[in-house]
């Protein structure tokens, strides 16, 4: 009896003591990878950066370009920025912003996840005064600033560019976005609105591309295999994966394309070859500089260099028709030049990071590494913003009753009239 | 007078097997009838139509003169019948009580089930139908064997029911003697019971009558005097059958031949002392009986022999080499071949083709340079294996489990001879199948003994051994306590021994 | 022989997964306070934890009941977003708006579970693999019934369940709830019982007279009605619909089951654990936040400490076996 | 009885055709459904009617054709691989960076990334069997950990690197017509179906995947084999995420997610059971077209969102049910003492 109680205990013993390694092991683990980042504590800024989904070069490079900024004389001294990747889940933005919050945040630069889903959490923020910006995607809670592209009309005006190409007549597919999403819905109503006001123009085909290359070339791909002589394709972001998708579907011709900014449609469009076969368009769209600008607008409120401020921004719509393409030769927008050889940045690289006037700081390379550029110092800001019309849906609270409809109307291009 | 059960015309078929045709059965009130038959000869889909775990498709059923046709467990069991089945159906996660009283434990006045409440009750059970060291409580997973068939027992009892169906109810029971007693003081009280066993010796105990299935049909129902154990195998098996056992070849020189397989002092417990093992040798061309009463260490042997549970201490030598026996491939890899206790859920791999079933033991050998399996070379494997067994060469192409319990064990038989085994480990290889299996395998085992081959052979059923063995080593407590010469070799020697009665061996009850 | 307390405790670290469960959010938990400092015992700060970690929790019980029976049910995440979707789109407000969500929740789900029970216990089909067919189905309908984000809850839902009663956030209350609720169904009924007895072994408790298929049914129907309640509290927190939720929903579902020490093979665990697990998914992030580490490795410190959680979990159960045996 | 042939004997695989078919029900099933398919697009759409479309199909087939056989040996042997989408994500981002444009590096890059998947997969196999973990949460934490690494590595994202030439050239150039990939296609699928139905390894899979308990028993080394099993599962992983870097050019660090469900889709509408011990490959194969040639249908239809994510569910549960009923058919004939449905135990040798 007494032998058996000692196996027993020793064996209970056995097993705490594995326990309490683990669990130590792991606490031992979550200390060790803490950054010391928390060490120095002068008064700064406390800047967080929320990204929605980390994992396309398109988030990475707004995601860098504020990161450079923030390590840019004088912020480097002023901002003390910390980066989280709340994913595509609203219930893991929201819990990352109430953390945020809870950290003493003075300012929050956000890429939303859900343009509804976040407002109750930035509306508590804000009472705490919390400043939120939110870039190229936006959220409809009053009290935030978005700072976006989005009510600049890039599918009226890519649509109708591509309508003045294809004449006004002849067979358009659509290469959507995310289904359910309200960016995709406002692009694509653009576009349809423009299309509907050419009755030679015949949208044969629309489907989702999840503003992803991958995604957008394999959908092409099928689409095309059903429409092969369609004459032009309105794209989102995907557009290089729509026209890899036209490049393999073995047809000689390949039709007109508008699509957003990757240096890969920009270099297609400046390739005599591709010229050739009959490849135009526009490069129009998101641009990840809008992150640096709602950044630099941010440093201007907390640092009482800005009094006030709308709260709708808008960002100017970026347009590189396919004969304007320039080559650059450094790292930086210069001479008109738009987009990068194809040994620098990956095709899928988005071009739209730098803006000579409210983005002189960044570089190429601050927008691929996050690193400042050398020698740089911040600029101020034009003192004027473009104010964006508060869309419903978009930037507006429908409930609030200040929205205006928007207005489908083109201003980059000058409509053709008509064909009889 | 009006009987208890009347089962007229009783027919049901699986897809297009004939599971039960045309059978009849009466019960008086009060009786213990016997249910005899060959494994798949259709006894236990007769129980589980009985106790409404399927429904008929024909015939008609009267209890108590009523018509009775339940359709489910529960509604069996309010009308009047319940059953206590052979695959114990207890729930390992749940508790004693819990497992007592489902699908409807009581409950309290909030409608909620109590498990206090139940417990009072389970303990009141327990000690009613006198079963001790059991908790209420615990879960039944903590239970050995025959508490848990004890357990599934009373189950089936405690609805009182006007029939009681017990499914090989004595399997795993060390002392039937306490299912007498309750038999006993059921049958006081006018409930009726059907007794389903192997175990003709128990059914003379116990029952008046018997009633015979043969291939989903019944043959007869008679009185248990005045016929004779051999009439009885006969009428299950079909044919005039004296279970005959293949002489012996030769006889083994106990003190010349050589040793294949040599056990020292094996040990599947830390709680055994260092020299109190499992110790015997088995010698080139033998067959060596085991006997044991249930869970007297025998399993384990075998378990541990064939790498299915681990070695705590011991060694085991073959030919004359020490053996590190980690896990079944190196019990393989030196030459012990196991064949399983559990057929279905340990030995066949179901839904393959039985074919494939056989040869999976020579895979390695017919594989070509890139290891694609040769065709022509596997079905010459598999052809000799089933030309021993007398497998069929039909069944080749049908997945194993579509077979009967006789041809998957000839399959399984078959798969261990290909597999060069010096030593064959047979744990109750002919417990349900029929009787020319059996005989088929009793050939083999003497066929595999006389090549040379040794044999390892545990069987419940004493007269087997008594037949085959050359030798027999008993278990007691865990070890092996006796062993019976080829001449000294008969029933009553073995008995003594398994119920430790060797002079030297008496001493109190000690039940681990 | 009477065991100490303290051996009592570990050997119920060891074989009970919820109190092993519970120790970690514990031990986590004073990691979190160490950083965060007293904002982490703030009536603020705890509302926020709950709130974070209701909706998955409430998910997770859902899930508890189908992996108690040996399934998975993928069709979690399908039916939160329709039940989210379908709510901002309804047009009530006030007190009578909230019940109509609440109803709509629970029919939703009811209905789906009801879709998911009959495809696996009537037909027969895998678990998995219909739920998965479910899942993408609600997902189509949820993207029909709401083409793009918008829609609106009714405040009484959105703002009175993500707050708190004096120092009592209505999360915990929720929680709370939800875990008596289900512990009583699975505990203190012979439905219960089923389901345990289902996830163990089939056979043995068909044989025991468990009408199993109807068991089954009704868990898938429970799970269901809990996976939309699940959506209604996704709806009060986001206070909009959403018919584009990610996958990850289901993964984190899955992972607070795991952590919470419920047995995948089925017939063991508890829907408590499950909440924990939940809970800990939520703190660790937080956690993770305040002491700094970058979000880039928030996904090691999930998955392993489900391997943890599962590691003991098939440590104990080997152990209680060695002591069954012995 | 001697005079039968061997292939009779053995239950007619190769018994013609109606032997074939009669042993391979549901796989036949799953054919005839795809081709009917495929026979309704070349209706609906006019254009579909060429050779380049079924090239097309092929080729978008090809990735799921891949993923789809290790989860699908993964699933024989009662696994289940959640950690696939990560894998084939590591594979894009690893061969995208180390080889970059040019092909300089690919002799070591791409046995390395594969030889790195495989490693990955076989630490599933380890978990899930020396571990005693399930499947299920093993590879569902591998699959978050691994994505947990990707990103670290690239920071966010896969900025640097480009699809090397070569892989470029293998997706998407011809070779007489036929693009370069169904060449590989061919070969993938006639190696994959040696291995899973007629070498010795595959037959000790088909084995452990019926009844793990019989097979650990009759000396197969269960570990090994599941071992192996995953580890297959993570170099097709590696093979799939370098075809699509070829394929788009560029990495994206969610470019495997969608293979993780849809891999799962295709074994279990190939005809395959989820619980082990069933199923083969060219029922696979036959699932990946029947969803590839659904999607070609649905985006030629130009539906809305919601209804092709109905319809695709719908499918789903269609092709369940229909091999079930298939299944009930032939179980009948053998079923004899099974209560109703019973589920096998899980491995717990």
């Amino acid at each position: 009896m007494v032998m058996g109680k000692r196996i027993k205990k020793s064996r209970v013993v056995n097993r705490s003591i594995l326990m309490v390694l683990l669990v130590s092991l792991f606490a031992v683990g979550v200390m060790f990878v803490a950054d010391d980042a928390k060490a120095e504590e002068n008064k700064r800024f406390k800047i967080f950066l929320s990204l929605s989904y980390s994992g396309n070069v398109w988030q990475s490079s707004a995601a860098n370009i504020v990161k450079a900024l923030a390590k840019t004389p004088p912020y480097d001294e002023m901002v003390e920025l910390t980066e989280v990747i709340s994913g595509s889940n609203v219930e893991k933005q929201i819990s990352d912003y109430q953390s945020m919050i809870a950290n003493g945040a003075d300012g929050i630069i956000s890429f939303p996840v859900s343009p509804t889903g976040l407002n109750r959490v930035i509306r508590e923020g804000s009472k705490k005064g919390v400043l939120f910006f939110m870039y190229d995607s936006t959220v409809t809670e009053p009290s935030a600033y978005n700072v976006s592209y989005i009510t600049a009309g890039h599918g009226e005006n890519t649509a109708q560019y591509l309508v003045n190409l294809m004449g006004g007549k002849g067979t358009v597919m659509i290469n959507r976005g995310v289904p359910g999403n309200s960016v995709d819905m406002r692009h694509y109503n653009g576009s349809m609105a423009i299309f509907k006001r050419y009755p030679g123009i015949k949208v044969v085909n629309e489907y989702y591309g999840y503003w992803d290359d991958a995604k957008s070339q394999q959908a092409t791909s099928q689409a095309l295999a059903a429409y092969p002589d369609v004459d032009g394709i309105c794209s989102q972001l995907g557009e290089y994966g729509v026209l890899r998708a036209c490049l393999a579907s073995g047809s000689k011709k390949i039709p007109f394309i508008v699509g957003e900014d990757t240096n890969g449609i920009r270099l297609a469009f400046a390739d005599p070859e591709m010229q050739k076969r009959g490849l135009k368009g526009v490069s129009a769209g998101s641009p990840p500089a809008t992150a640096g600008y709602a950044f630099k607008l941010m440093m201007e409120l907390l640092t009482e260099n800005r009094k006030d401020l709308v709260h709708n921004i808008e960002y100017p719509l970026p347009w590189v028709e396919w004969d304007k393409v320039k080559l650059c030769k450094g790292d930086v927008f210069e001479d008109g030049c738009n987009c990068f050889p194809a040994d620098k940045v990956a095709p899928t690289m988005t071009d739209e990071v730098l803006h000579p006037v409210l983005l002189p700081e960044i570089s190429l390379k601050s927008a691929q590494t996050g690193e400042p550029m050398p020698g740089a110092r911040i600029q101020p800001l034009p003192k004027d913003v473009t104010e964006a019309r508060s869309e419903p849906g978009i930037n507006c609270n429908p409930k609030s009753g200040k929205c205006v409809d928007p207005v489908y109307e083109p201003y980059m291009v000058t409509p053709i009239p008509v064909p009889k | 007078m009006s009987y208890l059960l009347e089962i007229k015309n009783l027919n049901k078929n699986f897809g297009a097997t004939k599971a039960l045709q045309d059978v009849s059965l009466e019960m008086q009130h009060g009786e213990i009838h016997a249910l005899l038959g060959e494994n798949g000869a259709g006894k236990s889909t007769l129980i589980k139509i009985l106790s409404g775990v399927y429904p008929q498709e024909s015939g008609d059923m009267l209890l108590c003169g009523k018509t009775y046709s339940p359709k489910s467990i529960v509604d069996a069991r309010s009308l009047g019948i319940s059953a206590a089945f052979q695959e114990l159906s207890l729930l390992p996660n749940l508790t004693v009580a819990e497992n007592l009283f489902l699908p409807n434990i009581p409950k309290n006045a909030l409608g909620l089930t109590s498990a206090k409440k139940v417990e009072q009750m389970t303990e009141q059970i327990l000690s009613e139908y006198k079963i001790e060291g059991i908790r209420p409580s615990q879960k039944v997973e903590l239970l050995s064997v025959a508490q848990k068939q004890r357990l599934e027992t009373v189950r089936a009892m405690i609805h009182d029911p006007k029939l009681l169906i017990l499914d090989e109810a004595t399997a795993a029971l060390i002392d039937p003697e306490w299912l007498f007693e309750q038999v006993d003081h059921f049958t006081n009280n006018g409930t009726s019971i059907l007794f389903i066993t192997h175990r003709l010796r128990e059914a003379r105990r116990l029952c008046d009558q018997f009633t015979i299935l043969r291939n989903g049909c019944k043959v007869i129902t008679e009185k248990f005097d005045g016929i004779s154990d051999g009439e009885i195998f006969r009428l299950m098996a079909g044919r005039s059958i004296d279970v005959r056992f293949p002489a012996c070849a030769s006889t083994v020189d106990v003190n010349n031949d050589e040793v294949t397989l040599s056990v020292q002092n094996l040990r599947a417990d830390k709680k055994i002392p260092k020299d109190d093992g499992i110790t015997f040798v088995l010698r080139k061309g033998e067959v060596l009986g085991i006997a044991g009463l249930e869970g007297q260490g025998q399993r384990e042997l075998f378990n541990m022999l064939g790498g299915s549970k681990p070695i705590v201490g011991g060694s085991v030598e073959i030919e004359g080499c020490s053996m590190k026996i980690r896990n079944p491939h190196d019990a393989m890899k030196s030459g012990l071949v196991l064949i399983p206790e559990e057929r279905k859920t340990e030995a066949i791999f179901p839904g393959i083709k039985t074919s494939c079933n056989v040869s999976i033991s020579v895979l390695d050998a017919v594989k070509n340079w890139c290891g694609i399996v040769n065709r022509n070379r596997e079905i010459d494997y598999v052809d000799f294996a089933s030309a021993k067994v007398q497998l069929d060469n039909n069944y080749y192409g049908m997945p194993i489990d579509a077979l009967s319990g006789g041809n998957q064990q000839k399959a399984i038989v078959g798969r261990a001879l290909l597999s060069n085994a010096k030593c064959l480990l047979l744990f109750d290889p002919t417990r349900g199948v029929d009787i020319g299996t059996k005989q088929n395998i009793y050939q083999v085992i003497r066929d595999f003994s006389n090549a040379g081959g040794s044999v390892l052979f545990y069987s419940t059923e004493l007269p087997e051994i008594v037949g085959l063995a050359d030798r027999c080593a008993v278990f007691y407590r865990k070890k092996v306590v006796t062993e019976i010469s080829h001449d000294c070799l008969s029933e009553p020697a073995i008995l003594e021994a398994m119920l430790g009665m060797s002079p030297d061996r008496i001493s109190g009850e000690d039940n681990a | 022989m009477r065991n100490s307390i303290l051996e009592r405790c570990f050997n119920a670290l060891l074989t009970n997964g919820a109190f092993l469960a519970l120790v970690m959010y514990l031990i986590i938990f004073i990691i979190y306070g160490i950083s965060q400092g007293s904002y982490a015992v703030s009536v603020y700060g705890i509302t926020v934890l709950f709130n974070n970690s209701i909706v998955i929790a409430i998910a997770a019980v859902a899930e508890t009941f189908i992996i108690l029976m040996g399934g998975f049910d993928l069709s979690v995440a399908g039916i939160v977003v329709l039940t989210n979707t379908l709510i901002a789109v309804q047009q009530g407000a006030g007190v009578g708006g909230a019940l109509l969500c609440l109803i709509i929740a629970i029919g939703v789900g009811g209905v789906i579970g009801c879709i998911n029970g009959f495809l696996v216990s009537r037909i027969g089909l895998q678990s998995i693999a219909a739920t998965l067919g479910t899942s993408i189905l609600c997902s189509g309908i949820a993207l029909l019934v709401l083409a793009q984000p918008g829609g609106y809850v009714p405040d009484e839902i959105a703002y009175t369940l993500t707050d708190s009663i004096g120092p009592i956030p209505v999360a915990a209350i929720i929680a709370l709830l939800i875990g008596l609720i289900s512990w009583i169904l699975l505990r203190k009924t012979n439905f219960g019982a089923g389901i345990y007895a289902l996830g163990r072994d089939r056979t043995a408790a068909e044989l025991s007279g468990i009408a199993t298929r109807s068991v089954e049914f009704r868990a898938y129907v429970m799970a269901g009605i809990f996976s939309g309640l699940a959506g209604f509290m996704l709806s009060a927190q986001t206070g909009t619909g959403d018919p584009h939720l990610s996958n990850s929903f289901i993964l984190l579902t899955f992972a607070a089951v795991a952590i919470g020490g419920v047995s995948f093979d089925g017939g063991h665990g508890s829907v408590i654990g499950s909440i924990i697990g939940a809970g800990i998914l939520a703190l660790l992030q937080k956690t993770l936040f305040s002491v700094g580490v970058s979000s880039f490795y928030t996904g090691i410190f999930q998955g392993s400490i489900m391997l943890l959680a599962m590691l003991v979990g098939s440590l104990s159960l080997i152990i209680s076996k060695r002591r069954a045996v012995s | 009885m001697k005079n039968n042939s061997v292939d009779e004997r053995f239950g007619g695989r190769n018994d013609g055709v109606a032997g074939f078919i009669k042993s391979n029900k549901v796989t036949v099933a799953v054919y005839i459904v795809t081709i009917l398919l495929y026979v309704v697009t070349l209706f609906v759409s006019p254009s579909f009617r060429n050779w380049h479309h079924l090239m097309l199909v092929l080729v978008l087939a090809s990735f799921l054709i891949v993923v789809s056989y290790g989860q699908g040996i993964v699933i024989l042997v009662r696994g289940l691989d959640l950690s696939v989408g990560s894998m084939i994500t590591l594979s894009g981002v690893l061969v995208a960076a180390w080889v970059s444009q040019s092909n300089e590096n690919i002799l070591w890059a791409i046995p390395l990334v594969l030889l790195i998947t495989t490693f990955i997969g076989m630490l599933n196999g380890i978990g899930a069997t020396l571990l005693r973990i399930p499947p299920f949460v093993m590879t569902l934490s591998t699959g978050i950990i691994v994505f947990s690494v990707v990103l670290g590595f690239t920071e966010g994202s896969p900025h640097k690197g480009n699809a090397p030439r070569f892989l470029n050239g293998m997706m998407l150039d011809h070779t007489a017509g036929i693009p370069n990939i169904v060449y590989f296609l061919i070969l993938f699928i006639f190696v994959a179906v040696i291995v899973q139905s007629y070498s010795a390894f595959g037959r000790k899979l088909y084995a452990l995947g019926a009844n793990p308990k019989a097979a650990h028993i009759s000396g197969l080394r269960n570990n090994l084999l599941t071992i192996s099993a995953f580890g297959i599962s993570g170099f097709c992983c590696g093979l799939v995420g370098m075809m699509l870097v070829g394929y788009t050019d560029a990495p994206t660090l969610t470019m495997g997610d969608p293979y993780v469900m849809s891999s799962i889709a295709a074994v279990v509408v190939g005809g395959s059971s989820i619980l082990g011990g069933k199923g083969n490959y060219l029922g696979t194969v036959g699932g990946v077209l029947l969803l590839t040639i659904l999607s070609t249908l649905i985006t030629a239809i130009g539906l809305a969102e919601g209804w092709r994510t109905i319809i695709q569910g719908a499918i789903i549960v269609m092709a369940l049910i229909m091999s079930s009923v298939s299944e009930r058919n032939t179980k009948i004939a053998s079923a004899q003492k099974n209560i109703s449905k019973s589920v096998p135990e899980t491995q717990k040798v």
